[in-house]
């Protein structure tokens, strides 16, 4: 079944849920090779990002996307805060005017996300960052067209592989590359955050 | 955590509430405390905008003022501003003459910048972008761009202001500032962490008498982490790796900079001074110019920085301009 | 003891050392180190030494300069200088006038400087003193002379130097130097201890949340020890004290300073700021001057102290009078 | 046996062995209620006195406490040092002259030495301070006539009760003001000064 954009909303609400829950546990993460800023700075923006869509009940699918942009690029102006604003303004552009999500909505947003962080970021496959885990969602998303939970399954999975393979990556950018050979070992903490998104988007398509 | 605030939500925005409340030399713009500006602009004069994390006062927002720089978007502890922000402090300062961008060499604060810049052109504001990286420990030569933006960048804002100061055109705004830029070169030495008022705990731990050179003003790692040396010692590694990299002859002038993280007492900041002047003497090197105290800190991080600016002819009497700001004055020469 | 310094013994001069290398504008005398003079004195003028022990940069030798103070007899750690080294500051500042002592409340330093006045006295130098007392925490009301003299002292520096600098004969600079010492109060509070380097290790122990209100600048014991509250109780309970003890009225204008004690980040002095300009204004009092940062610290002791000096017609120009020392600046106005 | 320039100059020595011997101890108790100065100022101060005198091979005994005096002016110009150094002068004027130092010869040192340091620190009996110490040092030694180790025997003993004493005061003066009713069972750290002063001065006679 594809979703609506009341459906959709509820992407948002589960987000900010998510990552208020994992607040500590994404502070501890970076703060292993980063500055221990991302718990609070996604907790923000996710929350920050949940209101402003709530804030307007009339807003479609994309526009939800944008107004969620928007709202991250202003509560979490972090790394990754200005990367996943970057990410849904990317997703609202590919998706203006659809009137439902489905699975090639989701592979469209997924890919578009993932361009854009590339392209805001400078980053390359395999500098252990984030990208590194958008990049195999949208892959993972590319041509289906099983049920939309059903492919968010096989991206979920796709995602969580893929940061099990950045424990292998050197950082190369942002704070965690000043620890070069000690970020060895560890998942990415930005590909944490991507494969949480991903996990959210298909517990809501699972329940609805 | 022991700090004087309310709440660590509030902590950045009622610093300044304080600092606008006591300085009428500065004042905020688009109705949001962290778009931070001078209140004294100077028509026809390019525009300086930085910006950055909260955390490392008097960076950045202490040298927007009188012959310095315009502008500061500010973000939260350690954390860039947003590209709103930096578009809103950009839209009020620029007076025609375009804008330069000149803030430290962090990923969060380049993408930020850069979608600003991407905004303001379509505003028909023009934009030039110098990205401070003078943290010589934090990667190799030849790899110069991945270097982080540390207390060096005084000498960027005081040389890029002097410079607009004089008002030339953007384009020689920029060439000034990225030569100071290219001759400036910083090494640290941390003592202690500081602590994110959100988060509450300390970022890292270091042993009780360990020092760590080269650790960032974000609590990056260094280059090694040792027992704590004689201060002579600790001076002489961290000049080491300047000297290993400049061209200083005899005859050359130089600005220092000894820069106190946060807890470090002024009277070593001295005791360090001291080193690095014999240090130069010895290569007859003359230090034309040195400032010592707190130029970008780390919060309540103990450790100290040496900056040094290898002059030239056009920089020097930049370095040397009058400027006056509510957290540093220079009355000239 | 995490200090950038070489020998304890050698913490003093070294760091003296450093001061004469970084600022011609001073020098010393009688061959000594620790006889620290201006190297400009102006003929015909009032002399003004101070003195007293190290550890409390920019206090106290930080105001020799410019339109402040002349001499500073620099004691080792927390201890006074001897009343030999402050009778050659004062032979050396002595420019016909006579020489004003002002310095803090402390017996070694009074004993010191009063056998030095003695001295200089059978050598035709007239001296006058007055002993900075503005900790509020040192003793009651009616006990005034027993307090303390901590950072409210800079104040007295600006009112002397300007006085001074208007050619006013000894009397009148002491006059009006002792009016603002009896219109000056402080109240600070310690957060954490700082190390005596010859001792190596802290003068007492403070719980990881607990703050002691009114602790004295060596570690003296404060009025009480509490668990650390919100910044804007901690001030409340601190200006409570000083509003107890002064007669503000509607339409008075006052000069506050916020002090770091060493360890305190500039974030948090304003933060303290912000309270203290709500305090003022709830009571119709303009704050005329503020200075935040570090003027009279502990080394790297955590914790802030507030001075208010209650400005009149006469005190006010002083207070705004530019000065220029290596380490402080003011344009003036 | 009255003791001789020779003799005296002993006292120096021995005064700077002590107090270098008691540094930690002087530290840990100034410490209590001060701030830990006064092992590193005595320790200090009685060397210089020692290099002083040992300088000044012809000196005769009030000379030599005329260097002592001037040595721990110059080099421990804290509270104690100014007061002891207070203390050795008003010797040396005291006893200008003398060829010999006798039972008369102290109990007049000592008695000077109290005088000076009564109108230097300005403080009364019973502030808790050296005076409470150095006034019965005097008073025991007033008007005796018998030999000067005995006398000084005498004199320590009132030293240590005098010390004792203090326990039950409430500091006036100095960093310990401030403590008040804390430094109540403490014995003052100069008055502790005091007794080693003339315990020294009795061994380095005893053993003559
Ligand atoms: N240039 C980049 N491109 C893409 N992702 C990046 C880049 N730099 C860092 N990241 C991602 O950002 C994460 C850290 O995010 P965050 O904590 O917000 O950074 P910071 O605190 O340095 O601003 C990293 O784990 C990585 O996944
Ligand atoms: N006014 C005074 N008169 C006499 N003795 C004093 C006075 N004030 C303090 N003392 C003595 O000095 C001792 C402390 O000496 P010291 O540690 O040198 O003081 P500080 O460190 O405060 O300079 C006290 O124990 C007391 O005996
Ligand atoms: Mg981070
Ligand atoms: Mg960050
Ligand atoms: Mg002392
Ligand atoms: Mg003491």
């Amino acid at each position: 079944m594809a979703l609506t954009a009341d459906h959709t909303r509820a992407f948002y609400t589960a987000w900010a849920d998510r990552f208020a829950a994992e607040r500590e546990a994404l502070i501890a993460l970076d703060g292993q090779v980063g500055d221990s800023d991302l718990g609070i700075t996604m907790s923000k923006g996710f929350a920050a990002a949940r209101d402003a869509v709530a804030a307007a009940p009339e807003a479609g699918i994309a526009e939800q996307m944008k107004l969620a942009g928007g709202a991250l690029a202003r509560a979490a102006p972090s790394t990754m805060g200005t990367l996943m604003a970057t990410g849904f303004l990317r997703g609202f552009k590919a998706l203006d005017g659809a009137d439902t999500f489905g699975t090639g909505q989701a592979a469209t947003f997924w890919r578009a996300f993932a361009e854009g962080v590339a392209q805001r970021g400078k980053a390359r496959p395999g500098d252990k960052t984030v990208l590194d885990v958008l990049d195999p969602i949208a892959t993972a998303l590319d041509g289906r067209d099983d049920p939309l939970a059903d492919a968010l399954e096989a991206a979920t999975v796709a995602a969580g592989h893929a940061l099990e393979a950045t424990r292998n990556m050197v950082a190369q950018h942002g704070k965690a590359a000043a620890f070069q050979e000690k970020s060895r070992g560890l998942p990415d903490a930005g590909g944490t955050v991507a494969v949480m998104l991903v996990e959210v988007m298909r517990d809501v398509a699972r329940q609805l | 955590m022991k700090k004087f605030l309310n709440t660590p939500e509030a902590f950045v925005d009622e610093m300044l509430d304080g600092i606008y409340r006591a300085h009428p030399q500065v004042t905020h713009t688009a109705g949001d405390l962290r778009c931070y500006v001078t209140a004294n602009p100077v028509p026809g004069k390019v525009g300086i905008v930085t910006g950055g994390g909260s955390g490392h006062l008097p960076t950045f927002l202490g040298y927007v003022g009188d012959g310095m720089i315009d502008g500061c978007a500010v973000g939260g502890v350690f954390q860039s501003p947003s590209s709103d922000q930096i578009l809103e402090v950009t839209k009020h300062v620029d007076q025609g003459a375009g804008v330069l961008y000149l803030y430290g060499n962090y990923t969060g604060d380049i993408m930020n910048f850069d979608m600003a810049g991407e905004l303001a052109e379509l505003e028909d504001i023009a934009t030039a972008t110098v990205v401070g990286n003078d943290d010589v420990a934090s990667s190799v030569v030849g790899e110069e761009h991945k270097r982080r933006g540390v207390a060096g960048i005084f000498f960027l804002y005081k040389a890029a202001g002097a410079a607009a100061a004089q008002m030339l055109p953007l384009t020689e705004v920029a060439r000034i500032t990225d030569k100071a830029r290219a001759r400036t070169r910083t090494m640290g030495v941390a003592l202690s962490p500081c602590i994110v008022p959100e988060v509450g705990r300390p970022g890292f731990q270091i042993g009780e008498n360990e020092m760590e050179i080269g650790m960032g003003i974000h609590g990056e790692p260094g280059i090694s982490r040792e027992p704590l040396q004689p201060a002579d010692t600790v001076v002489d590694k961290m000049m080491e790796r300047i000297f290993a990299e400049t061209d200083y002859k005899t005859g050359d002038e130089v600005a220092v900079l000894i820069n106190g993280l946060g807890a470090t007492p002024l009277e070593e900041l001295y005791i360090l001074y001291r080193r690095v002047a014999i240090l130069m003497e010895e290569r007859g090197v003359t230090i034309r110019h040195r400032w010592l105290g707190e130029f970008a800190t780390s919060m309540e991080m103990a450790g100290a920085s040496i900056s040094v600016l290898h002059l030239d002819d056009e920089l020097e009497p930049l370095i040397a301009a009058p400027v006056s700001t509510p957290f540093f004055t220079h009355v000239g020469g």
